[in-house]
């Protein structure tokens, strides 16, 4: 089994300090896992291999299993991995201290692949806390900063809240005989009573990993705080792993979802996208903003799995299979921009050391390559054509098309609303990346750490071009990673799309041609070929010279950088129109008086609820308990002794009132 | 007494266990005459290991049951987690008293009597764990009891010694009741068994455990539960626990967190078994449950507001000692074989940890949390031992305590949802203060002295690496034989 | 085929030739209402020339992007105008993207203008640019809810299909309908800048949002804008026709003569749409930008309103 | 006379109860003391009352370890250490006198209630005294509880330890008796000293540290 055979190594190359060797080898067990996952979902009828090794819980011992499901989550995993190794092979250099990264980097990696392939609930809740212990690890790196050792912690606490949750999940469904291997709970038939639970739970315990709202309050804490090419780790990948652990117990452990399972995760689904991205939206450190996007991404993952669940629960299984390969396919899509966005925003924070947007600009004409690559990630995770984000977004409306059969009231009520939700938040993330993108690497330098910045390492660019690339093909040829996706939603549903690969001219076709139809590489030609006519005609018979010239700006050209729009101010108009609700935003402009000399300020509130609805009182109801138990560390001997004298008597009164 | 054994116990078999006992006794006699501090270290540290090898050898042969000392499953388990951890401690303690005696905190008459009490220690609770008599088992649990609380005071600081005193104080309380409670149980068995010292004989009231008197069980189990309860550390009676760990030598908090705990635990496990032979009586599930939820609970929000380290990890000793007990309490295969994982773990973890801290102590010169920061770059492997070791303790993977709590809790709401969920909290409750405070010990900027540290490391990591291979891969036999203790228990 | 190829290039021609017309058309009409000449219909025709042999300028903070930009927005603009049929439903290529993807296609169009607007680093780019983003991320939601309502009474979200289906009559009248094409007019006028929401005639800085984007531009690239900005109008206008007055729309493999009819009619829709316009914007003044919102959110809503109708009953 | 003879063990073991009451009436530490010298007086005659009982000559030795230490011994030795550390002589209470006596009524009650579920099968004597010796155990505790001064907390411990001692001894042929009464009383003793050591003036909870250097000289 490939991933025991990654841990392994791994665990006997970790302790080495040098960088190279050990991004090498990560780079080539990631390829290698990639390679073997992906040529078992290539393989026509592939049959679910199986594995026990004699460790982990004794009388049941680890079973590994490799199935359409988890090779398909492995490629994403082991992808994500390339690419970071080798984004790390360069960014490495940058680490301040690299033996608090190096040992953990190749654990993490392992525990990933190893949750895929578990396939008993001891081993993959094994697995899956210790990608979060070593991950917690990986965040904790730059630990001298009191910020990330917050983040750090709240990360951490959450993270065994979800497993915790799992774990009560898994014990119901395994029941008091202790049936923990999979297979046995696939064959065990669960009451409602207890589906519904085990619901409930695998919604919290993969939510909190995945970044679902309102579980998402760890995530913009601590995916800024690891080095770049873990945070692409941990946004692009280990979510995707809380979602397959999601998909894994809901479709394939529970058999089929009722109905109302599929209405909460679409509003969940529906919420964490829009206010991700409004949170993105007020961010202006670049990392906290791609992470947000993140949890918005998560949204939009949990809205197909929703429609899929809906669709399964009224046996539409093949509008079931649609909305799952959307999701699918979009986790897919999302471990490749956003692990490129992180990449990129990596590479600007080893050429300026600046994160905050504030402080950077015009790294357009020093950094050329990385911006255009960056620019790439912006077009796709836009949702435009012709990239992927828009294919699986597309998929997914045409899922949402096909929901008014549901015969639930509820439902028929709840997904046109989340479809807008799902179209807001497309424009809005639209929006957010015009902001993201044209206030770090177009106008002006804000700076000197960013006049002064230059284009990143070989490495670097290597890992965001093949990113690229694979967002451009996946963008393009969308077939082909539809029809890879079938073997998982047949294991699943029993059911899948349509067969791609025959379809002229390679363009998709959910459902049926007469209904719609998308073909990525025509709109690409097209495009490119009018864009190219277009510049030949020009440039051929009409005008091509230029001149440089100081900006005209209605003449009022200003010398500071510092009249250039700024991500807040860029946001300041969505925030009128969304900042009341989402954030309850306050605004107080505080103008001096004529003939005063003090600047005017304008000072923004926001607000996120999340923290000051759930957790902070959370957090002051654990105090408060802790401040009054604590009298009872300074209490005298006599106090302890009646204490003692208390229970005693306590118990002789119970026991003298015992019925016999 | 020997007479006795030679007559009851089969020759070689009687030789290991006399041998578990002779050893520590006369060690001990011999200590206190050892003058040179080194010389006594090294003794100490021999002796108990001898003791270990003839814990081990328990497992070839096992002896029938005499009047006075039996040798089951059970207790096997007992004696060879004592005597293993009784020696990793007592190597630790070389160096680390040798270092207390350089600042000068201990002086040489200290020491002799230090090295000389620990095997008193190690004698008496191997004693009250073979004891067959429950007389002799309380008599044993009594001297145990006493040389701890001299331990705990041998600093002679004003908190040490009141520290002491506190135990002193609770503690004899507690015995008392554990000897009113064996009082009734003799009376329970008198109308069955008849006069004399067969009425005290465990073996001989688990035999016809179904044909006492339930009502004076009962009454026996409140008092035997409150008496041995104290010395489990179970809140409320909890309350020496803490400050006998903090003021006391790390090595003694070490084996009373790691040991004394387990042996008192052992107690009450006996009495549970004759509890629950007998149909009349009442069942003492619920009681086990109740006390061990409340502990739990308790000591994860105690762990918030603690300024020294030591008395953190007490607390965090309550907090494992309320699971284990609540998982006793719920009895079933699955559940016992957790609480038994668990009680081994934790013995294993704790004891490591306290190495850690012990070394860190004297690292930086004080316990307060608040002058901690940094450990992991100042002291890497201190540090790092110590977010291993809070890691384990916390229960995260790959480390046995995951395993144990993976059972606990998924057994448990399999069969009472509604007892999994103040478990969960009261874990994640407990889980959220420990790494608050770690973040601050083993992270962050360092800050104040840093003393090299010269006392080995072996022992942490010994320790933590049993855990580290309990968590990943259990030998089988091993497995078995927990398997065959937890059906005893059942 | 062949025919199929032929109606989609004449298409594509049509639409590029006609937009300047379309927009010169507008300029008069509104001039004449405002009792000014105003100028000839082919003004902008002119205008386009004369800016495509000037040189162009480009401030010196531009990157490498700024001069891209408008190829890429004309392109998208252009391939998706070819795709809205406008006398024909027989376009050869229609299948390659539905209704969904030529919305997005203007969307990609919009998101590179916006990101040239803050290339320069003026103020005023990033005054357009973000005012623009505020409104298309509202104006986009409200479109795809229309989008939604039109796919459910069809089908499908093929614009070829849904004009079919409109034009074989047996759509009859639709309350969903009547919402989407109110929602569809506000959604057009804000997306092509028009009053009340933006003006394009005018210059004062704080109140224009296309212009302010395309400040920078000059030469060629502006006349790009210019035709790509003309070209969306029009494909607004065909969009609106052939989904709800589809009538004289040539059906695939018709005769020639019915495709020339079609295209006449197609003439006609286009000067009473572009009378039409005017007669609009003469009529209601500018609102504040923040007003917007409001406008946009109610075409949300109704957008919204629409899907939900045809969600809960098959009838409405 | 068999009966006779039950009735006067009870009579005993009763009037032991009685006593622990009486202690608690007290406020003067050296009336505290007088009382309790004649609680352990009383055991000392229940005790060898038993032994003749039981014929177990054994118990005359845990009797006459009764009479001795705790009848005459330790109160001696509290008397002097009243006056040595000047101990105020009041019993300082936690909770009044009158509440506590109703308090410890209830404790008697409790404890024949719930021996009383014991079946009476079991042998008469045992029945009744473990209900008078469960009274005179928690009568101690709640004398430890309610009591502020560290002697009148030794007293209360002590008599606690009577109790324990009455139900060993009502307990038929119960082995080691004696030894458990001498590990009592060392475990006693040891407190007494600790307090002395201590100079535990008042409270149990400050020890005194000034007052140990000096006895045992050893330098910190």
């Amino acid at each position: 089994m490939l991933a025991t055979g990654v841990t392994a190594i791994v665990l006997g190359q970790r302790r080495s300090p040098p960088i190279i060797p050990i991004y090498m080898l990560c780079l080539l067990l990631s390829v290698a896992g990639c390679a073997n996952a992906g040529a078992y979902l290539i393989a026509d009828n592939p049959a679910p291999s199986m594995m026990t090794l004699p460790i982990g819980l004794p009388w049941i011992g680890a079973h590994f299993a490799l199935d359409g499901l988890a090779a398909f989550f492995l490629i994403v995993v082991n992808l994500g991995g390339a690419a970071a190794s080798l984004f790390a092979l360069g960014y490495g250099r940058h680490e301040s201290d690299p033996q608090r990264v190096l040992p953990f980097f190749p654990l993490f990696l392992a525990g990933m692949n190893l949750v895929c392939v578990a396939a008993d609930a001891f081993s993959f809740l094994l697995a899956w806390e210790f990608m979060s212990l070593t991950s917690w690890a990986l965040v904790m790196v730059h630990h001298r900063d009191a910020a990330n050792r917050k983040a750090g912690y709240v990360y951490i606490v959450m993270a065994s809240f979800g497993t915790l949750a799992l774990l009560l999940a898994f014990g119901f469904m395994a029941g008091p005989d202790g049936a923990y291997a999979f297979s046995a709970m696939r064959a065990h038939a669960h009451s409602p009573a207890i589906t519904a639970l085990v619901l409930v739970l695998a919604l919290i315990g993969a939510g909190s990993k995945a970044g679902l709202v309102p579980l998402h309050v760890w995530l913009p804490l601590a995916h800024p705080a690891a080095p770049s090419h873990v945070s692409a780790l941990m946004s692009g990948v280990m979510t995707k792993v809380a979602i397959y652990g999601f998909v894994r117990m809901t479709f394939d452990l529970l058999g089929t979802p009722p109905w109302w399972a599929g209405l909460v995760v679409l509003g969940l689904g529906g919420i964490t996208a829009v206010l991700g991205v409004l949170h993105a939206l007020m961010e202006h450190d670049l990392k906290r903003l791609l992470a947000y996007h993140t949890v918005e991404n998560i949204g939009i993952i949990f809205i197909g799995i929703g429609l899929a669940m809906a669709f399964q629960a009224n046996a539409m299984k093949a509008a079931a299979a649609l909305a799952l390969t959307a999701a699918l396919f979009h986790v897919f899509n999302h471990s490749l921009f956003k692990s490129l966005l992180f990449f990129g925003s990596g590479a600007v924070h080893a050429a300026t050391g600046e994160r905050d947007m504030g402080q950077l600009g015009g790294l357009g004409r020093v950094m050329p390559l990385t911006s255009f690559v960056f620019l790439v990630g912006c077009v796709a995770i836009s949702a435009l054509p012709p990239l992927n984000g828009f294919v699986s977004e597309w998929l997914t409306f045409q899922a949402i098309l096909l929901s008014p059969d549901l015969t639930q009231f509820a439902l028929t009520v709840l997904v046109p609303a989340v479809g807008a939700l799902l179209a807001l938040s497309a424009a809005l993330a639209a929006a957010c990346f015009v902001k993201a993108y044209g206030v770090t690497f177009l106008g002006r330098p804000r700076s000197d750490a960013a006049a002064n910045a230059h284009e990143t390492d070989r490495f670097s660019l290597a890992a965001m071009f093949v990113l690229a690339a694979l967002c451009l093909f996946a963008g393009i040829l969308p077939g082909f990673v539809i029809d890879a996706l079938s073997p998982a939603t047949i294991e699943l549903l029993g059911a899948r799309m349509p067969i791609q690969e025959h379809v002229p001219w390679l363009s998709i076709v959910p459902i049926a041609e007469s209904r719609s139809s998308y073909n990525g590489l025509l709109v690409f030609l097209f495009v490119t070929a009018s864009a190219l006519l277009a510049a030949w005609l020009i440039h051929r018979f009409a005008s091509k010279e230029l001149r440089r010239a100081p900006a005209w700006d209605c003449g009022f050209p200003d010398p500071s950088p510092a009249t250039q729009y700024t991500s807040e101010s860029f946001a300041q108009p969505i925030r009128h129109v969304f900042g009341g609700i989402a954030f309850g935003a306050r605004e107080a402009v505080d103008m001096p008086s004529p003939g005063d000399l003090r600047p005017a300020r304008l000072t923004v509130t926001l607000h996120d609820h999340a923290w000051e609805w759930i957790y902070n009182p959370l957090a002051h109801l654990v105090y408060a308990i802790a401040d009054r138990l604590n009298y009872l560390q300074f209490l005298t001997i006599r106090r302890y002794l009646s204490l003692v004298f208390g229970v005693l008597v306590l118990l002789l009164a119970i026991l003298a009132s015992w019925p016999i | 007494m020997t007479a006795a054994f030679n007559s009851l116990i089969h020759p070689f078999a009687a030789n290991a266990v006399m041998l578990i006992l002779v050893i520590p006794a006369a060690s001990a006699a011999l200590l206190f005459a050892v003058r040179d501090y080194r010389r006594s270290a090294r003794l100490n540290a021999f002796a108990a290991f001898l003791m270990l090898l003839a814990a081990l050898a328990l497992l070839v042969e096992q002896p029938p049951p005499g009047d006075y000392l039996h040798v089951d499953d059970l207790n096997i388990v007992f004696i060879i987690l004592n005597s293993l951890v009784g020696f990793t401690t007592s190597l630790f303690s070389a160096s680390y008293i040798a270092h207390e005696l350089e600042i000068g905190r201990l002086t040489r008459a200290q020491l002799r009597f230090y090295h000389a009490m620990y095997q008193l220690l190690l004698f008496a609770m191997a004693l009250s764990l073979l004891a067959n008599n429950i007389g002799l088992m309380w008599v044993a649990i009594e001297l145990a009891t006493l040389t701890t609380v001299v331990m705990v005071g041998i600093y002679r600081t004003h908190e040490a010694l009141e520290a002491a005193w506190k135990y002193f104080i609770l503690g004899s309380v507690g015995i008392a009741l554990a000897l009113f409670g064996t009082i009734l149980v003799y009376l329970a068995a008198l109308p069955t068994v008849g006069e004399g010292a067969a009425a005290m004989i465990w073996t001989v009231l688990m035999s016809n455990a179904g044909r006492l008197d339930p009502a004076m069980l009962n009454l026996a189990f409140i008092f035997l539960l409150l008496g041995y309860g104290t010395k489990v550390g179970l809140a409320p009676l909890h309350a020496w626990l803490p400050d006998a760990h903090a003021e006391g030598p790390t090595p003694i908090s070490a084996v009373l967190s790691g040991l004394l705990l387990n042996v008192a635990l052992h107690a009450v496990l006996r009495f549970k078994l004759v509890l629950a032979a007998n149909p009349g009586a009442i069942a003492p599930g619920p009681l086990m449950v109740t006390l061990g939820l409340g502990s739990l609970i308790f000591a994860a929000f105690m762990l918030y507001r603690r300024r020294d380290i030591k008395r953190l990890f007490a607390y965090s000793s309550i907090e494992n000692m309320g699971i284990i007990v609540f998982a006793f309490g719920m009895g079933g295969p699955l559940a016992n074989f957790a609480g038994l994982l668990q009680m081994t773990m934790h013995s294993l973890t704790k004891s490591a940890i306290f190495f850690t801290v012990g070394q860190i102590s004297q690292a930086k010169g004080t316990q307060r949390l608040a002058e901690l920061h940094g450990l992991t770059l100042t002291q890497p492997v201190l540090g790092w031992g110590l977010v291993v070791g809070v890691a384990a303790i916390a229960g995260m993977p790959p480390f046995g305590i995951f395993t144990s709590e993976f059972l606990v809790v998924s057994s448990t709401f399999a069969r009472q949802p509604l007892l999994a969920i103040p478990l969960v909290i009261g874990m994640l409750v407990g889980f959220g203060a420990l790494m608050l405070r770690l973040h601050d010990v083993a992270f962050g900027n360092p800050g104040g002295p840093d003393h090299p540290v010269k006392s080995s490391y072996i022992p942490m990591t010994l320790h933590l690496g049993l855990v580290l291979m309990a968590g990943i891969y259990l030998p089988g036999p091993l497995v078995v034989w927990f398997q065959h203790v937890a059906e005893m228990l059942h | 085929m062949i025919d199929g190829l032929s109606v989609q290039l004449a298409q594509m021609a049509l639409v590029l030739s006609l937009a300047p017309l379309l927009t010169g058309l507008v300029r008069k009409v509104k001039a004449r209402l405002l009792r000014r000449r105003g100028p000839p219909l082919l003004q902008p025709y002119r205008d386009l020339v004369r800016l495509v042999h000037k040189e162009s300028v480009v401030a010196e903070s531009a990157s490498w992007l700024f001069r891209i930009v408008p190829y890429l927005m004309f392109a998208a603009t252009w391939v998706a105008a070819a795709l809205v049929p406008t006398f024909a439903t027989g376009l050869l290529f229609s299948w390659s993207a539905d209704v969904i993807v030529i919305i997005a296609l203007l969307g990609s169009a919009r998101f590179f203008l916006a990101l040239a607007g803050m290339d320069v680093g003026t103020s005023f780019g990033g005054i357009g640019s973000s005012r623009e983003a505020m409104i298309a991320a509202l104006a986009e939601p409200a479109l795809i809810m229309i989008v939604f309502t039109l796919a459910l009474i069809a089908g499908s979200t093929q614009l070829s299909t849904i004009a079919a289906l409109m034009l074989s009559s047996n759509v009859g009248l639709r309350v969903s309908l009547g919402m989407a094409l109110v929602a569809l007019i506000i959604v057009a006028i804000a997306e092509n800048g028009r009053i009340p929401v933006d003006n394009p005639a005018s210059h004062l800085e704080l109140t224009m949002v296309h212009e302010a984007m395309v400040l920078e531009y000059s030469g060629r690239h502006l006349a790009l804008i210019e035709l790509a900005s003309s070209i969306k109008l029009l494909l607004y206008v065909s969009l609106i026709a052939c989904v709800f007055v589809p009538w004289g729309l040539a059906p695939a493999g018709a005769p020639l003569h019915v495709h020339l009819i079609g295209a006449g009619i197609y003439l006609a829709k286009l000067a009473l749409a572009g009378v039409l316009l005017a007669l609009l914007e003469t009529m209601i003044a500018k609102m504040r930008v923040f007003r917007v919102a409001d406008l946009l959110g109610a075409a949300l809503m109704l957008g919204f309103l629409a899907t939900l109708l045809r969600f809960v009953s098959r009838g409405m | 006379m068999q009966h006779l003879a039950f009735d006067i063990a009870h009579l005993l073991a009763g009037s032991i109860v009685l006593v622990s009451l009486m202690l608690l009436y007290q406020v003067r530490l050296y009336a505290l003391l007088n009382v309790f010298a004649l609680q352990a007086a009383v055991l000392a005659l229940s005790v060898s009352w038993q032994a003749w009982l039981q014929d177990a000559p054994e118990l005359y030795l845990t009797a006459a370890i009764a009479l001795v230490v705790k009848a005459i011994v330790i109160p001696l030795a509290l008397h002097r250490m009243i006056r040595r550390l000047g101990i105020h002589r009041e019993v300082e209470t936690a909770l009044n006198i009158g509440p506590t006596m109703l308090a410890g009524l209830a404790l008697v009650a409790l404890a024949i209630a719930v021996v009383h579920r014991v079946s009476p099968d079991a042998n008469m004597i045992a029945r009744e005294d473990i209900a008078f010796a469960l009274a005179v155990v928690l009568l101690g505790l709640l004398m430890m509880v309610t009591r502020r001064n560290a002697v009148s907390q030794v007293v209360g411990f002590m008599s606690l330890e009577n109790g324990l001692i009455l139900a060993a001894s009502g307990a038929k042929g119960m082995p080691y008796v004696v030894e458990i009464s001498v590990a009592f009383s060392i475990l006693v003793a040891f407190i007494v000293i600790g307090i002395f050591l201590f100079r535990i003036r008042e409270r149990f909870d400050t020890v005194d540290l000034h007052a140990l250097d000096q006895i045992t000289g050893s330098e910190r």
